[in-house]
């Protein structure tokens, strides 16, 4: 299957000459694609029969909770009036206001925060507004903390957001047992330590058991506890980040609350905190008094991390998605979502190094974890997530999420099975099914050729 | 499906189908399967109630309806452009909505080559050698443009000048890009809505790592002295960062013809009025390449030799390169670029420059309809206008602005005695009713 | 793309192209092609203009906000069930939107594998072995049942005995299909809504084609003694045929086990309120399966010896067998047929059972909470009901009708002084509001 | 590509037994699929990636118009109000009915006719209302005529709505030329004819020159001229059917304006009729009076042929996609039908025994039809309607539609001249590139299995 590309079909030359600007505010011409909309329907229809999403089948993505994206939010994110202007003033948006307020009230039950802020655009734009949040927080209160301490095992995000907001990143191996090490991060705090981040369930699907331990540790030494929400879809109900001792926190809700990922955003990174570090929130919070809803600037805001209200249709969806599931159907979710991953893991015949794990795991491929990902695409689903983390030697890291049947849950593994049994040949000449074959990455980014007017074959 | 309360309707487990599986796993129940301790354990209520699909929606509907009806002639950076149907219809199949980021290429040629397409157009508009997938916003492409310039070896300094005049969003999302580095940053004069060029000379100096400018400006002034922005910069070895729009990209001269280092922006193509949901431009020269924050989509060969498309120089990206990454940026807006092609291939050049000129025509035509009221004088700037305009009124702005709001209109008020309007195709109907509003509030 | 009056968007040829196509053909021009003489050429104007997408949408908004906002309480056949969202997004794929009739199967199997399943569901719902892929309405189905009748071997007589209480459309419909027959059609009484059965046995007799029978009854009645009549038409060699819908049918007595020899309705699911669009259900005995019009889809093998579908039996259409077919259908309903599909299968047996309950129990209260109002007696008859029921009136039927629409609310006025009332669980929010609105009105 | 059937998922049988009837009254239980939502998302994607639809790839079926159904339409008839109950009260939605009263005059004006029913779900239910329609006429004039006349070459619907209607039907051969014989159609009439049945340009694409004297033929001898609306999309602009002679006609509006076919409906087919036909159209039909829009019976009324109001969403859709064009879009709609009809012909090495053609020809194989179009399948296009009509040796019957661009011609070509030039076994084991190999469909007849609960395998 080969699709032209859009300017190899029809491109067309319009020169600015008429406009209604002097010529010299004006460029001279634009060149683009200029194909008739049957001919865009075909390009793009065949664009999409060339790519793989969760309703093509398996997607055990670890670490990416690739479930189904409910059909009736992108209806909900469609209605007339969701989305208006965000200049548009409060008073004469109040249903609107309304529904982010409640958005933020369900999101700090669900953490056990106390406030959310539904600003952030994305998770990695969460951890950053997060680790600003706690930032102010410490500058208000005369500390003079440089340092971030982040799991080795952790999101690479992590690692760029606390580099980003200017601190200095200590990176924490690791203990035996895929867990934090408490006695080296017992030796990683001191007065330089502005928070831990960290993920838990961690990335290797297991539960930080010591968190409380750890949460004194860091707040002992003046720190603050912030908790990654990339796997909080594990722990729905069961136990939440507020209670566990964090004092700030991203939702990641093209994660646990099913919005679609679009091959890469939108997504939305809403924030929530403690008491103590609501003052520091973005600007504006939504508050509600007597019935009205009110856009405030918080006492001591860090300013705003996107220039306008967020992601807000995609906020949209994540409201409607949580309204549709209720106490009963988050609580479901992590259930079947840590079922389903055992499950998996009971039927696949790869060593799984740690556990006991909840809603993903890591198993270990014990030849090259490309590769048989690769191959996992021949008998047509999607591979988990590959090489990561790096504990596991050839990582295979695996979420099925509560979507999948018992019977999907079986496909999975009989690819992965087959996968472990196919010879080496077979596997590194994979995939040889799909609409490319290998693709020769390295190649690729030797040669970076970025756009059209790059190609010259 | 249709019932409620009885655990995820997106879950497809039967009772039987768990007993099942917990079987083969070995465990007598789920719960069995949370290795979580007791004392951190849960054992409240969320208190939200499950509600069915109908319920919701109709919920959400009666939220919206509390919202007033009204017609916004609002602008300042989020843009109401209409979007085809083939937009929606195409970008909404569930093999690009419901994708991955594309890290296995071979099951994501589409995708790939839907935003390679995207990231060639971009080059066209702007005139530069490269383009990124897409950042969140122009705000936060505005950021990623300053750490871009403070990073890159051949600028020295570490002032960033941006305009007097500029989208408060746009100065507080650089102020926080900006909180981890040692960078100022600073303000230049304007003049009559453009840059002062005079009074930007003089605060340039070597220690500048970045200057930016807009095209149209914040207000919709149509900036006239680009290429000399460019040349001070270049001067001064600091990088020149021109912020604009998809559309305005169209008819404006050619960022790459005045000098301009990086181009960075809202889109303005692909979704309409969406409660401040974008998409953010970053377009920049070759030379800055290892130094780009976001995906790029480049092409390469698969194993048969064929054309392919794939996510390259990950090595600058932060599931590599951690915190030495470009940038913290991993989920960014990749479906919105996807609808901005498709809007863009659909209005194809000749459509995309009419919509721009009508861009020009119709605020200039407002603005002329307007300046026959007594008590406003429009535009209230000496300039040509792009969308949008500034209005001088003798009574207070925020008054009539909120006047306006009770004759169903929304506007800006963005001084004392100042009001800003944008008009785009699909309030131009309205012209002459927002006319008559204004005559009754001035 | 953007603009109108040039020709027709939606052809992709520019000048270049055409002219060069021409040349292919060896033509001077486009009207060289058209071999039509002169004397009959039109060289007038339909005086069209035309507009562009968004202008068009804006337009259609504005004439269907003409339309006053009412809650509809009303039924008699064409009934409002809430379509689940998943419905429009699957059934909106261009692959099933845009396909033709299956004629080449090999790349038709999805869109033939739903109409299967579809078959299958209603061959379960109704108990007969045979359903096909659907008619045009419940209407149109009862006309082909009595062409089915009068032309089935195993049937003698003409006489086409039908209820007296009827929706008009169906009775007009039955009649327009046996214009072409020397069939008559004949009303059997009613008493208190359900068939008069004594009424019904004197009136059969073995010059009858077929006895037609609703459940539930046009005026939402659940019939009582339907293996009654069935037995009759047997006694009788009449055609028993039973008008029911795709909700009631999961709830309601199996067809089969009635007597049933066709099933007739409409679906009811897979759309709402659609301003009639529908879906005529057609299901029968094997023994008609060659006298059964529309078509058929059935399993076969591929040259692989793989289960492949196709459809079949194909030779009582009309566009192989003329005017000897079944019918003269051709294009039916088989996209509302697959979200119909959809639709049952996304409620599942659970789902769609506890559908049909709750319009038992919806209309009930809603008849309980009314029949407490002064003025009005409900139901007017002592039946069970399934979604609807008449509401006997002190006051005139009519002005009732009028004054509840004021209040904003549509039902229907069957007779001087009738009411009928339709609830499902769309409008079953608004049950207290339209009793407070009956109260002011009664 | 397999994709089993919903009843071997998940299926589940429900106890009738607590409901709010009266046991005798129920059934016992009812079983039925059972799957999650998001199985039947998957189920149903892949499903439709068995199905070649418009946005697939050219789709050439002659006679049946595959054209590019513009995805606004369907945006308007989704928007909030557009479907409404059929028993509104006319005062209460003046709206639709304006709608309704405005599509009724643009196709009046297109057909040049003097009024239009809307009710007609379908075309072949359009030829069944205008053939009532004809009858009720000539009943009320006291003519007594049984017999309709229709041209061998007409679509099959013809020959079963006349049937239908209770007319013997009086086939027509066709002249050397491949239209009608005049002299034979001057033997054919005959105080019983009540009208005769044609299509212009007929099926083999050619304009009837002899329209007027056919018309004269007809009319003189009492009879009406029914015209079959199925080639309307060749002559739009150029000459009208009221302009020809004809009384009555039927528009198809997924063939002539691009509603979409939905893989067999639902259609709609609007009938137009001349003054004197007017008072016999069905009821009730949209008036327009000072402004306001009422429901009214034409006094003469054949009744009604749909249970509502016709496919009311399929009409708005009709109503969008006029609209869009306007005059000039549809006068250059069959300017380039014509165009890529003529252009495709001159690309393709097959026999084309009649000319000039208009929007569509009909090729001769020169072999079996039914292995060229298979053998097309296998080149990634939809083949041409085949072996009809009869007048033409193994016909291939083409109709491009004005939608496809010379490329997707070019391609087109191709796959025809290949599958002229391939060998006999490549065409006999055709198609070997598609979701199911070649089936069987005299075998699926012989042993019809007609649902799932008919399977035994």
């Amino acid at each position: 299957s080969y699709e032209p590309l859009l300017a190899e079909k029809r491109s067309t030359e319009v020169t600015v000459d008429e406009s209604p600007l002097p010529d010299d505010l004006t460029r001279e011409s634009v060149e683009l694609p200029d194909p008739s909309e049957p001919e865009l329907a075909r390009h793009y229809t065949r664009l999409s029969q060339m790519n793989y999403g969760v309703e093509s089948g398996p997607f055990p993505l670890g670490s990416c909770t690739m479930k189904y994206n409910p059909k009736f939010t992108e209806d909900v994110a469609a209605l007339p009036g969701a989305g208006t202007h965000p200049a548009r003033s409060a008073a004469s948006t109040q249903g609107t206001l309304e529904l982010r307020h409640h958005l933020q009230t369900y999101l700090a039950r669900i953490g056990g925060m106390h406030s959310v802020t539904l600003q952030p655009p994305a998770g990695a734009a969460g951890e950053f507004t997060g680790i600003l949040v706690a930032k102010a927080y410490h500058e208000e209160h005369g500390n003079d903390r440089n340092e971030i301490i982040v799991p080795e095992s952790a999101h690479g995000t992590n690692f760029a957001s606390a580099a980003l907001a200017g601190y200095e990143v200590v990176s924490l191996p690791s203990a035996e047992d895929g867990r934090v090490d408490v006695d080296a991060l017992e030796a990683a705090v001191s007065d330089d330590t502005a928070a831990l981040m960290l993920t838990n369930p961690n990335t290797l699907g297991l539960f930080e058991r010591d968190i409380e331990e750890i949460a004194e540790i860091v707040h002992g030494a003046g720190g603050l506890l912030y908790y990654d929400g990339a796997n909080l879809n594990a722990l729905l109900g069961r136990v939440r980040p507020g209670d566990m001792g964090f004092d700030v926190m991203h939702y990641n809700v093209h994660k646990t609350f099913a919005t679609p990922h679009g091959g890469g955003g939108p997504g939305a990174g809403p924030v929530g905190v403690v008491e103590e570090l609501a003052p520091y929130l973005p600007s504006p919070q939504i508050e509600e008094r007597d019935g009205e809803y009110e856009r405030v600037e918080p006492e001591h805001t860090i300013g705003k991390v996107h220039g306008f209200a967020g992601n807000w249709l995609v906020l949209l969806k994540t409201y409607a998605y949580i309204a549709r599931l209720g106490d009963s159907g988050l609580t479901d979710t992590s259930a079947k979502a840590v079922l389903n991953a055992n499950y998996l893991a009971s039927q696949i015949e790869y060593e799984i190094p740690f556990s006991p794990f909840h809603h993903e795991f890591v198993a270990s491929a014990d030849r090259d974890a490309a590769d048989v990902a690769k191959r996992m695409l021949d008998y047509g689903v999607h591979p988990p997530t590959t090489k990561w983390p790096e504990i596991v030697d050839e990582a295979l890291m695996t979420e099925p999420t509560e979507a999948e049947t018992q019977a999907a849950l079986d496909q999975l593994a009989r690819a992965f099975n087959h996968a472990a049994d196919d010879g080496d040949e077979a596997l590194e000449t994979a995939p040889e099914r799909t609409a490319a074959g290998r693709i020769d990455q390295a190649d690729a980014a030797r040669n970076p050729r970025l756009s059209w007017q790059a190609l010259d074959d | 499906m249709s019932d409620t309360g009885r655990g995820s309707p997106f879950a497809p487990h039967t009772d039987a189908e768990t007993a099942a599986m917990l079987d083969a796993i070995g465990v007598e129940s789920q719960e069995a399967l949370f290795d979580i301790p007791e004392d951190v354990r849960f054992d409240g209520e969320f208190g939200i109630a499950p509600r069915s699909e109908r319920e919701i929606r109709h919920e959400i509907q009666l939220h919206l309806d509390r919202d007033d009806d009204l017609t916004a002639f609002l602008g300042r950076g989020h843009y109401d452009h209409y979007v085809p149907s083939m937009v929606d219809h195409l970008a909404d199949r569930s093999e690009f909505l419901s994708s991955y980021t594309q890290y296995q290429p071979e099951v994501a040629q589409g995708f790939l080559q839907a935003l390679f397409e995207y990231q060639s157009m971009l080059v066209e508009l702007t005139g530069l050698e490269i383009a990124n997938c897409s950042m969140y916003d122009g705000a936060s492409a505005l950021g990623e443009a300053a750490t871009l310039a403070l990073r890159a070896r051949s600028i020295d300094g570490t002032r960033v000048l941006i305009p007097e005049l500029l989208a408060d969003g746009r100065r507080a999302v650089l102020e926080n890009y900006l909180a981890g580095t040692d960078a100022t940053i600073e303000r230049y004069p304007m003049a009559d809505g453009n840059a002062d060029r005079d009074a930007l000379a003089d605060a340039l100096d070597d220690d500048c790592a970045m200057v930016y400018a807009e095209n149209p400006t914040v207000r919709g002034t149509i900036e006239e002295g680009l290429s000399e922005i460019g040349e001070l910069a270049d001067e001064h070895g600091a990088l020149f960062c021109l912020g604009t729009d998809g559309v305005a990209l169209s008819l404006l001269e050619k960022p790459a013809s005045v000098g301009a280092d990086v181009v960075v922006g809202d889109a303005a193509l692909g979704l309409g009025a969406s409660g401040g949901l974008g998409l953010g431009l970053f377009a920049t020269h070759e030379d800055f390449l290892r130094q780009v924050p976001g995906r790029l989509v480049g092409v390469g060969e698969d194993s048969d030799e064929n054309r392919a498309y794939t996510l390259t120089l990950q090595t600058r990206e932060q599931h590599i390169r951690r915190e030495r990454a470009t940038s913290n940026i991993c989920t960014n807006q990749a479906w919105v670029a996807l609808r901005a092609a498709m809007h863009a291939a659909w209005l194809g050049a000749d459509g995309l420059v009419g919509l721009a000129e009508d861009c020009v025509t119709n605020a200039r035509d407002l603005a002329d309809r307007l300046d026959d009221i007594d008590g406003v004088e429009a535009p209230a700037h000496d300039r040509h206008h792009f969308r949008e305009f500034t209005v001088r009124t003798d009574r207070s702005a925020a008054d009539m602005r909120e006047e306006l709001e009770d004759e169903g209109f929304a506007v800006h008020a963005i001084d004392d005695q100042l009001l800003q309007i944008c008009v785009t195709e699909t309030n131009a109907g309205q012209i002459e009713d927002l006319a008559a509003a204004v005559e009754v509030v001035a």
